[in-house]
């Protein structure tokens, strides 16, 4: 990399979104340069953004898949709101994120795509890069087919395996752009076609000609470096949502010491999960794949009975369908952990899309009155904490817990500081030894646990079920004031979590003139914001929760300080419903966003400067 | 192991089903056939899901778990995946099982889940007050349908085979010692045995059976199905079952040249379900209704399968725990 | 009747219980009370318990069945709390009800059956007849069992006969005791029993040794009469609240043209519903025993799909299952009405108890955001208007409603001035003509709501589903902007509904200084509660919704007046916190019950005066 | 009326499989199909529950409603009782009817309700990115158990038949011509026609059905079954099929004195669904898959009963508008 004169500019962070057909490899792109930004000791956050359709026509805009991802030497929070630099392998890719990219930022596009028959496929009449579509942008123009092709035309590599190696050129662009080495990919591809010593000769190949090919031209007057981030010391490895939210079940359910029982049904956002967990029979995990979601989570509730921890995922229609189930694990205080991975509704609604719409539904959704704790996991790492923390309290409260997420957190990715399960707090499973007297529904004073009775252990045989229990003796009971008593012990059990959950922490100032309240996924996006308005000087705090029912003990006191409070949320106001049934008298504005979409930390910023001005 | 009894399986709970009712006869042959299987009161566990045959775990002394309608498969499911070493019956009805339930009904046989399933047919809705169910005859008149039903029934038989029954078994509320046998040969078997129990609702279903378990009919109504046994029935003992061509024909014995060895010899570990559909499908007053094991085939386990999947890969697998997963794969220091 | 000296005291009304074993006959006997005492003009409110198992071991408590009449010359609006008058047909019977007599009350026993064994099925050790247990009550000791075989020594019927006739003496001694006229009863039994005249002629007789018995006693020292209440003039009938429930939606189908489809599944306590439409097949009325919940909602809504009416029944558990299914009727904008007789919970809970705890269940028990319209009948009679509304309303907006009500609802019944049909409201279902353009999801300027186009119809062939519609044409859209015009627009669309109802009413003073809050199923002890507060001077309000959601236009106006309000429901405070995340900034008490019973007006009573003294 | 044609009944909306799928076929077969049945357009509903193959309705012009997972039997039921005049079609994959919707496929096959089923069957979850469905053949390994699953596979024929179907046949998506023509057929047959499509997912379970269409092996890997006709197949049509006591077996037309007059001729219309069961059971290498309509026999339909009963009661009763209902019975006058 000697010999050339153009200016390294140091930059605090960079957006970057590869996107092409789905056929481009865009997720591999993307993921590769994640990696290796990730060992340079960038922090970092990604977001893929697949196609609705398994495979929708190539060269149009629905059959677009991108990668989004947020690199900086400072702490970065989300995937960032729009694209500092676009890769765009067809027509289709740059108009599908033409709204994305900032004003004036870099656009890559292969400019061999750019033909009548690709422009037509993307519905454009006319290029877009010659009328005046994108000007003030900067456009580079590589011709990256023919490029290609003109790399491997003697390597034996057929034609179709040439065209699957494009990527690689795009990605040797931008790893000049940021000025990163490429051996991290080398040793990738080394791997991952050890069988095909060709297919990866080529890759590199390739991906070298794109690094070259940038350093030549004359269009890229500058390439940037991204410093490394102060993280905290450790191992680090990047991943997503949805499997950290598996691998917390797995730490819970080793530190348990119990064997770990998944009863699902594949249902997007949330399959993954099970897909996950799928792998892990080596820990002894046991996924079953169910006839239906009332399958996945019944079978999950008997394995709780016989002893397992069992967990159940899903997304919001199977929630629904998982409503009766619920009222029986509250009925029979039984451990389970239902995780929501929540995507736009009503309905089957906009599947491959975010929302936290089902924030009333897990609360409600069932009959009578049938509380459950309620956990919300906000940024794709804390998925692995909240799946544990599920799983403690389930364990030790027998009592079932919803843990929601979102399919924004579920597919995205950040780097994640290893733990180590000793350092993780521990789980006592809350179970009845043998040889002592048992009564199902006698409790533990503090918590109002009952203790279960394990079939297979001796003298401690009983029944459970669905029909109101008598306090102590768990038989069946109509007598009213049982009832009446068992309706409040189950709401009191949950208040009690309260007790030994640590108290809602604050971000800025005690006694802003703005507080704003998020829970769940939308962390990051209302971190960036409030962060960035208070070192803007402005007054302003963000309360953002995890603990949803029970809230935290000094929720109260810490809401009595601030006048002016908004409520942030991918719906159309249901914690802030939520925090009005609980905080009678308080005023609470409400800030939604239903498109599917993740808020942007501008229009958070932009909205708060009103409410500030006000 | 200390030998059990029957009153060791009888809860303190007061059983509550109507005086006359088939299940209490139910009830005492599980309690005496169960000391018979020499296993840990502790290990057997009974699922229901609602029903008035779905009570049925609180009269047991066992582990029990009256759960939620129509869903008990996949509790059982769940409960044996769990732990494969308990033993494990759900008790159903035929709302229970093939109304709400139909599904995981299906799938639990298809599967072949090592449990045992105690269908309580007395073609009605008890516990809700005497709607029909999907086993209920064609034109019965009912409250929820006083025109008379419209509905083709489901025969439990063919449904199970169709959905790859592993084991069928037939028996009714009046024969006790068949019901024990029954109970303990189904729990022998390996994957999902299903029994049906023709029971008699007194309340919203008189005798709907009668036809079968009547006192003077019953003889000639009933062909007791004995693996490797003549198919021989009736009053004296002279009625057996020939197979004609791909038809079943009652033949006397002793009449037209037939003997013993004219008879049809029951062969309940055939593979091929077909005859054993065709058994199962007799109905009086043209045949005697089959009863017994009429089919009992082995083929492998959902449950022991899993087991033999995971014993595999614990013992095959780069790593057993989960710091060494968290820890595995693209990783850097900072 | 004549040569009779005793006196004959009016009553403004009274309470009298039937309670016997459940082979006794004692709902015939109630039934037989209230007919004649209807003819006789009174107003009156009626409820029957039966014991949760089909056939409680004979002579148990857990095996009383019993039969509640409220009856008075003024106006009912409860079967009352507690009885003036008990017949207790057994020692179960007496010890099941001992807490639900007036003290001082007079208590007729069939003493024959206070046998040791009698006696001890009862779980008594001693007759509470004679150790101090009804200190103070006017206890008469009838030999009813001996009388009626005396009666009946030579009639020829046999031994089993005899006893089910036990009844009818009791039946004539009560009507003895409120002087009336055992015709209506005769009638009844005439045409009952038209093919076995013997057993009319022996019932009779029984039931005149009953009343000559009363007639002969020391015991009895006055009779009664209950005054014909005031009522409208008109035609009148008795009605449980689910068969007049039943009823609105035949009326409704009738007067909007449509055929009523009803796809179910049976559950305790709205089984009756699905029984008593299954008899009109004569007016055209399909109803389908469904294979579940789930396929029972989903017929419903393709018989909506298809030009009907389509509804659907069920309880609690079955409103949990057939959430995922509300909301695809959501995203379709289909009609359909979903009722749900609320039971006790959480899970199966108290199946054959009365509660209101699945209001929230009703509101957001589905995923996303999935607004539908909520109503609550809250007299047995009224179930006839609220069917007949939500019908109504689900027809000429195209949208679901759910409407609400209640074991306690749907087995009371009381007088009912039949209605004609010609005096009820048009019902003007909104469909597409033919031969006109059409798009699925144009809307009605003022309502929003869109217009079907029914299979059959030419031209007019258009496909619907659950993912997200394009505004006006209807197509599938993952488009940001297009889901939140969507989402607003079902809102909103439940919003306008406020135009069109009612105003919601007050009773009493328009700013006392207690405003009580009630809804659904607790109307008649409410307002008794309240009448009676009133009357005494206090300065005491009530408002009672029937429209949940939306809820009447002049809600918070109305509210504004009142500084003290407490809400009452059989739950833990369901309506009290819709109505905090509707009313912001206003306070609201609560007073809940959760015994699977309904209110008493004393208990309401006395909280309300501990209130008022504050 | 009008003559139709294919392009009739083609929607205007982009159709998005994925390209090779083989959806297409079916679709076109369809579109094609449909103008033979010289019906109004308007009177067609297709209805589906969720899925790859559950996108249908959106690209056939009649009315249609793309409903929720596995219910789609239960719309088609409440479609039909509210109109028994239209044509309903209900399209669904083998997750969709078999997985989450398996109660509704076996109570509308047991109803016999007058509509027309296509199953999709590509043993595999194609929309949520290739899990293993409930026809996966055993072992298969995919995302969701990647160790090879345990589970044993329905066979649609056996639980359609075991749940009382009055009507079954199957066709394989490379084969346009049979698919119309049963289309035709099965939207003739009045009751629940379930038609099983082998359809190939190029992208997550591409080929599993090559040993049946592949080009060299179809001739001797499928029999084509009709009405009335000898069981002959083979490239060189000289293979039939013959029974052998319970047993079917192959034969050669030619060799060891076998003429055609020894195969078994198909009679679709038997009652006894013994035979067609066997039949549709057959698979190679050992037999050819049965094609065709292998079960089609009368039965009264779930929706011309309740008509009848309508009509009955509309006829005989007391009292045909509310009114009277409201005033019947005891009422009293104040
Ligand atoms: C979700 C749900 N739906 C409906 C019911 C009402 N229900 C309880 S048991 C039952 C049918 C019982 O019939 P069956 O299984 O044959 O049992 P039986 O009472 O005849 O023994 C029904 C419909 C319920 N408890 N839960
Ligand atoms: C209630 C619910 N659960 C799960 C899903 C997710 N889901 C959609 S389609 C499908 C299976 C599709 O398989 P199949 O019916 O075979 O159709 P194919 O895509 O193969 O045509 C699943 C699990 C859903 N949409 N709704
Ligand atoms: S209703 Fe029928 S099934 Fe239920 S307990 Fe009574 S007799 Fe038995
Ligand atoms: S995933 Fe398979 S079934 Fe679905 S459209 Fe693609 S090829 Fe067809
Ligand atoms: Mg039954
Ligand atoms: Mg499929």
């Amino acid at each position: 990399m000697e010999g050339n004169n153009r200016k390294v500019i140091d930059l605090e962070k960079v957006v970057i979104k590869f996107a092409g057909d789905s056929g481009d490899g865009m997720q591999l792109t993307g993921t590769q340069f994640t990696d290796t930004s990730a060992i340079l000791g960038n922090d970092l956050a990604t977001f893929p953004d697949f196609p609705a359709e398994i495979r929708a026509p190539q060269g149009t805009v629905a059959g677009v898949s991108g990668f989004q991802i947020h690199i900086g030497r400072i702490d970065i929070n989300t995937p960032g709101d729009i694209a500092d630099v676009l890769v765009a392998m067809n027509p289709a890719a740059l108009k599908a994120n033409k709204n994305w990219i900032k004003k004036g930022g870099t656009i890559i596009v292969n400019i061999d795509s750019f033909t009548k028959k690709d422009l037509e496929k993307a519905g454009y009449e006319n290029s877009p890069l010659e009328d005046n579509s994108f000007e003030g942008f900067n456009i580079i123009q590589a011709p990256i087919t023919k490029l290609t092709r003109e790399t491997l035309r003697n390597s034996g590599i057929e034609g179709k395996s040439i065209g699957r190696s494009k990527n690689m050129f795009a990605l040797g662009i931008v790893y000049w752009m940021f000025n990163r080495p490429m051996t991290q990919t080398e040793t990738f591809l080394k791997k991952k076609f050890s069988k095909r010593p060709e297919i990866v000769e080529a890759n590199i190949k390739v991906m070298h000609a794109g690094y070259n090919f940038a350093d030549t031209i004359e269009a890229l007057t500058s390439s940037y470096t991204v410093l490394p981030a102060s993280l905290r010391k450790g191992t680090y490895r990047n991943v997503m949502g949805n499997q950290a939210l598996a691998w917390g079940f797995l730490a819970a359910a080793e530190k348990a010491r119990k064997e770990l029982f998944l009863g699902s049904y594949p249902i997007t956002p949330a399959s993954d999960i099970l897909h996950e967990l799928a792998k892990y029979k080596n820990l002894g995990v046991k996924t079953f794949q169910a006839e239906d979601e009332i399958a996945g989570i019944c079978s999950a509730i008997g394995a709780s009975f016989a002893g397992n921890l069992g967990i159940t995922t899903t997304s919001g229609p199977g929630l629904s369908l998982k409503g009766e189930a619920i009222g029986l694990a509250v009925m029979t205080e039984l451990p389970l952990v239902v995780v929501d991975v929540q995507r736009g509704g009503p309905s089957t609604g906009l599947p491959t899309k975010t929302e936290q719409s089902d924030l009333l539904q897990a609360l409600f959704g069932r009959n009578g009155e049938s509380p459950v704790v309620i956990l919300a996991s906000s940024t794709p790492a804390n998925c692995f904490d909240w799946s544990y923390m599920a799983s403690k309290i389930t364990l030790e409260h027998n009592t079932p817990v919803i843990l929601l997420s979102d399919g924004y957190l579920g597919n995205g990715a950040e780097p994640w500081k290893i733990k180590s399960t000793k350092d993780m707090p521990d789980i006592l499973p809350n179970i009845a030894k043998e040889g002592k007297e048992y009564q199902p529904y006698l409790r533990d004073k503090k918590t109002l646990a009952r203790k279960l009775a394990i079939p297979g252990t001796k003298g401690l045989e009983h029944r459970l079920g669905g029909l109101e229990k008598e306090h102590i003796t768990g038989n069946v009971s109509y007598d009213p004031e049982n009832h009446e008593k068992m309706c409040s012990i189950r709401e009191e059990k949950i208040k009690r979590i309260a007790e030994i959950i640590p108290n809602q922490e604050v971000f800025g100032g005690k006694s802003a003139d703005l507080l704003v309240i998020g829970w769940g996924g939308t962390y990051g996006s209302l971190y960036s914001a409030v962060d960035n308005l208070i070192s803007e000087g402005e007054s302003i705090a963000l309360i953002h929760f995890n603990y949803i029912k029970p809230l935290p003990k000094n929720t109260a006191s810490l809401l009595k300080k601030y006048n002016t409070i908004v409520v942030c949320e991918l719906n159309s106001g249901q914690f802030a419903n939520y925090l009005r049934m609980n905080f009678e008298g308080k005023v609470f504005k409400q800030y939604n966003k239903l498109q599917g979409l993740p808020f942007t930390t501008l229009e958070l910023e932009s909205h708060f400067r009103t409410l500030l001005k006000k | 192991m200390e030998h059990l009894t029957n009153k060791d399986f009888t809860s303190d709970q007061e059983v509550k089903w109507c005086p006359g009712c088939g299940d209490y006869a139910i009830l005492r042959s599980i309690q005496k056939a169960l000391p018979n299987l020499e296993r840990k009161r502790e290990d057997f566990v009974f699922i229901s899901g609602i029903g008035c045959s779905s009570r049925f775990p609180y009269y047991m002394e066992a582990y029990g778990f009256h759960s939620i309608h129509g869903r008990a498969p996949a509790f059982a499911t769940g409960i044996k995946l769990a732990n494969p070493n308990l033993s494990v019956w759900q008790i159903t009805g035929d709302g229970d099982a093939l109304a709400i339930g139909g599904n995981h009904f299906i799938h639990a046989l298809r599967r072949n889940i090592d449990i045992n399933i105690l269908l309580f047919n007395n073609e009605i809705y008890g516990l809700t007050k005497g709607q029909f169910s999907p086993t209920s005859k064609k034109g019965i008149q009912t409250k929820s349908n006083p025109h008379g039903t419209t509905d083709e029934p489901f025969s439990p038989s063919d449904l199970a085979i169709g959905a790859q029954a592993s084991f069928f078994a037939r028996v009714v509320d009046t024969n006790p010692k068949l019901m024990q046998q029954i109970f303990i040969e189904g729990e022998g078997h390996r994957g999902t045995s299903l029994i049906e129990i023709l029971q008699n609702c007194v309340i919203f279903n008189d005798k709907t059976f009668s036809n079968i378990t009547a006192k003077d009919v019953k003889k000639d109504h009933q062909l007791i199905l004995e693996h490797g046994k003549p198919m021989i029935f009736g009053s004296e003992m002279n009625k057996g079952i020939q197979l004609n061509g791909f038809k079943l024909e009652i033949v006397t014995i002793g009449e037209n040249g037939i003997n013993e060895d004219h008879i049809l010899v029951h062969n309940s570990k055939e593979q091929d379900p077909t005859l054993h559909a065709m058994l199962a499908r007799m109905r009086p007053p043209l045949f005697p209704i089959a009863l017994g094991i009429i089919r009992n085939v082995n083929r492998p386990t959902f449950d022991s399968e899993i087991v033999s999947q995971l014993k595999y890969e614990k013992k095959n697998s780069a790593f057993n725990n989960v710091d060494d997963l968290l820890q595995s794969g693209n990783t850097w220091e900072v």
